[in-house]
């Protein structure tokens, strides 16, 4: 008898609770995406792959000082130095293993000549190991960069204490 | 040669070896698999003979309930193929066996043909039926009226094996409650439904 | 008398797809619909909305490599996934889907076969249903699908007494067995007086309504109610050991039973075919069924994911000390509003 | 075109099926359901007759049978469970103690 109660009661109070809270959550917007077509935006600061930046005349930044290898936690980053025609130094190998890379952005902050940046694309997987190595002509891409607006803060300062771009 | 023949021999032939089957499997389950069969082919039978009500309770009762019940008694135990039947019987008992069942056959037989062919039953013919034979008001008419002290004893049959089987199941008091002893009450309900519908 | 033979033959056939080709979308309406109450967006890569997403995943199926274990008792195995498809397509030869019709002359009745018993016709082969279930967990001897068998034969036997009992209210009150005149009964106003709502028995008939709701849903071993393949405990249940097209026939017949108490629930409480218009456009009849079927398999979904699973015992207690009894009740109060 | 008298020889083959099972079986759970095919092809009796001679009075009975079979596994069913926690085994055989 008793049982019977509680199942009339629950039928006719708890259960369309239940209920209700399904149908509400059925009319609502899910929060997923249709993901290979539609992709989420990530946020401003948001670290995915790398990439290295030229000067607005085409030459690369880059002058292999080796400070983001030397800040990187995960110790992914390789660089050979060489020198060019007019005797600057560049990176004539710079590779960055991404599968030991963390992307925690500390070579973007190390680097002095704002060079290496961390982009938003995070869509790597491969079938392929060697792939996974980040070579110079990978990274030399164009890239739609959007300023960081900390970097533009660094650089400001950077100007006013007569630490110049080129 | 027609439809209806058709389908009595083939039924008739699927009752008969789906029953030949069961005894003589040595797989329990595939042993209640041709006894279901059989029922069905039997329910056929009863089809073609105008009782689709009866029909389709065998089927309900029998195939729906009773089998289930067995399949389950035989899983609980988890009796398999390989189970221990102990030495063949010998030769002479085996064929006395099976003597005594052909010696009741023939007297099956003869019964048939010299006891009901002298004319109080028509075997031979099928008799025109009336329009509701073997629905479920003539059957329900029946029970209630004619019937209605077997049906009443029934009911009380029904009651003393359920009483019957929860005594029987029940362990003692000092173990737990097992899934048997509910599940032999559960059968023995089962049952009631079918009274009383 | 060929006449009749082909137009029932074409009527088998276009059943037979119909009821397929209803499965495999109403696999794709379950994960539509219990995605977006989960706030997910369900199928959506094959076809526009992913509506090709059955064809997908039944081609799939087809071509998967066919794994049959080692220590199997074969005939059995092998045997037991037509054993739970045949009889879930077989419900279908005895409801009506539709009002009668004439196609180019011929009067088409809307169903296959008119018994005069179909309700028991029903019973009777939804019943047998139970065996693919149990011979499909026996044979694998693998230890959860023996489980799940258990489960599904002891949850049977309590189920069927419920099941059974529920409708008997409604046959009752129309006095028929057969699906046709129950529905012919639902027409009209109900009770004959109150205009604006149908005679549907749900009106008559609500706790029979909610008894049969319930038992359905344990009997097709649906969520709440599906301890034989409760995947959280049981791997798959039943159809562990089972790949590629047999376990998608165990798929098939699962939503083809769906299919199948859901046109029986709509047609013995919901009036069948019955609705609106129907004097002008006789084909709105299908329509309707279809629309009612639709929201009963809806409620299914609904239910999937809405409520938990429940423990063994608890479903025990429940089918013997609650549904039981109160499918009782409901028999003798409407026996008695009936003699009166 | 088919005679009752076919149902019942039916009837009577599937009897003596049963009979055999209930005494070449050494396992109780097939015995058992000889002796339900027994009370089937009764059944299967019942109702030819009862098509032949017209009356409805063989599916009542049928019905009355039915029950009575239901009744009958049950307590069966319990009994065989008994039997087996007791000698672990469902083989007829072994069940000897009161043999003499």
């Amino acid at each position: 008898m008793k049982d019977i109660l509680r199942a009339i009661g629950n039928v006719f109070l708890k259960m369309p609770k239940g209920f209700f809270v399904t149908l509400r959550h059925f009319f609502k917007k899910p929060v997923t995406l249709d993901y290979p077509r539609k992709k989420k935006p990530m946020t401003p600061r948001y670290k995915g792959r790398h990439y290295l930046e030229r000067y607005d005349d085409g030459t690369e930044r880059c002058v292999c000082c080796g400070l983001c290898a030397a800040a990187c936690p995960s110790d992914c980053i390789y660089m050979e130095p060489a020198e060019n025609e007019k005797g600057e130094r560049y990176a004539k190998i710079y590779e960055i293993n991404q599968i030991r890379c963390i992307y925690c952005g500390f070579c973007e902050e190390a680097c002095p000549e704002e060079a290496i940046f961390l982009g938003q694309e995070y869509e790597f997987s491969n079938s392929d190991l060697d792939s996974f190595i980040m070579t110079k002509d990978k990274m030399l891409v164009p890239h739609p960069r959007k300023e960081n607006p900390f970097k533009k803060m660094f650089r400001r300062m950077r100007k006013a204490y007569g630490v110049l771009d080129k | 040669m027609n439809l209806d023949t058709i389908i009595f021999i083939v039924s008739a032939l699927v009752a008969v070896s789906g029953a030949t089957m069961m005894i003589s499997l040595r797989n329990p389950v595939l042993s209640v698999m041709s006894m279901i069969l059989s029922l069905v082919a039997q329910a056929v039978l009863y089809i073609q003979l105008g009782a689709l009500f009866v029909g389709a309770v065998l089927i309900i009762v029998y195939s729906g309930a009773i089998m289930v019940l067995f399949l389950f008694v035989i899983m609980l135990l988890n009796l398999r193929g390989s189970e221990d039947l102990g030495r063949q019987s010998s030769p002479i008992k085996m064929s006395t066996k099976i003597l005594f069942s052909l010696m009741l056959f023939v007297e099956f037989v003869f019964v048939i043909k010299v006891g009901f062919f002298k004319g109080d039953i028509p075997l031979g013919v099928m008799s025109q039926t009336t329009d509701n034979f073997g629905s479920v008001e003539s059957v329900a008419e029946l029970l209630f009226t004619n019937y209605l002290y077997p049906f009443e004893l029934t009911s009380v049959l029904l009651l003393s094996a359920i009483v019957g089987a929860v005594v029987m199941s029940k362990r003692d008091a000092a173990e737990t409650k097992t899934d048997e002893s509910a599940v032999a009450v559960k059968d023995s309900d089962s049952k009631e439904q079918v009274v009383e519908s | 008398m060929l006449e009749m033979i082909i137009i029932s033959s074409i009527k088998v056939i276009i059943v037979v797809i119909a009821v397929l080709t209803g499965c495999a979308y109403s696999t794709y309406m379950e994960r539509k619909v219990v995605g977006h109450m989960q706030h997910r967006i369900g199928p959506s890569y094959a076809g526009p909305f992913g509506l090709l997403q059955p064809l997908a995943d039944g081609v799939k199926l087809i071509f998967k490599e066919e794994i049959i274990p080692d220590n199997i008792e074969k005939t059995t195995y092998l045997l037991a996934p037509a054993i739970s498809f045949i009889p879930a397509i077989l419900t279908f030869a005895v409801i009506p889907f539709g009002k009668d019709t004439s196609f180019f002359g011929f009067d088409i009745p809307m169903v296959l076969s008119d018994l005069n018993i179909g309700i028991l016709f029903v019973f009777a082969v939804t019943s047998l249903g139970i065996y693919g279930i149990v011979l499909a967990g026996w044979s694998s001897t693998s230890k959860y699908s023996m489980m799940g068998a258990i489960r599904s034969s002891a949850q049977m036997i309590s189920y069927e007494v419920g099941y059974g009992l529920s409708i008997i209210g409604v046959i009752l009150i129309a006095n028929t067995l057969s699906l046709r005149e129950l529905i012919e009964l639902q027409m009209g106003p109900l009770w004959g007086t109150i205009t604006f709502l149908p005679n549907w028995y749900i009106f008559s008939q609500p706790l029979g309504f909610i008894l049969f709701l319930t038992c359905a849903i344990a009997e097709t071993n649906r969520s709440p109610f599906d301890m034989a393949e409760a995947e959280s405990e049981l791997v798959a249940g039943y159809h562990t050991e089972y790949s590629s097209m047999k376990f998608s026939m165990f798929f098939i017949g699962e939503y083809a039973n769906m299919i199948a108490v859901s046109s029986v629930g709509a047609t013995l409480f919901f009036g069948g075919w019955h609705g609106p218009f129907l004097e002008s456009f006789p084909m709105l009849s299908v329509f309707y069924f279809v629309a009612k079927v639709i929201m009963f398999m809806f409620f299914y979904i609904w239910l999937r994911a809405t409520f938990p699973r429940f423990r063994y015992d608890q479903l025990m207690n429940f089918g013997w000390k609650v549904l039981f009894p109160l499918a009782l009740l409901n028999t003798m109060v409407t026996a008695y509003f009936v003699i009166l | 075109m088919i005679t009752v008298t076919a149902y019942v020889i039916v009837a009577a083959v599937l009897f003596i099926i049963g009979a055999l099972g209930v005494l070449i079986s050494r396992n109780l759970i097939v015995m058992f359901m000889s002796v339900e095919l027994m009370l089937n092809a009764a059944n299967l009796c019942l109702i030819a007759f009862s098509r032949a001679l017209n009356v409805m009075d063989g599916h009542a009975i049928v019905f009355l049978v039915l029950t009575v079979a239901a009744a009958e596994v049950a307590v069966g069913l319990g009994m065989v469970i008994n039997l087996y926690r007791n000698k672990e085994t469902i083989n007829i055989d072994r069940y000897n103690l009161l043999k003499w």
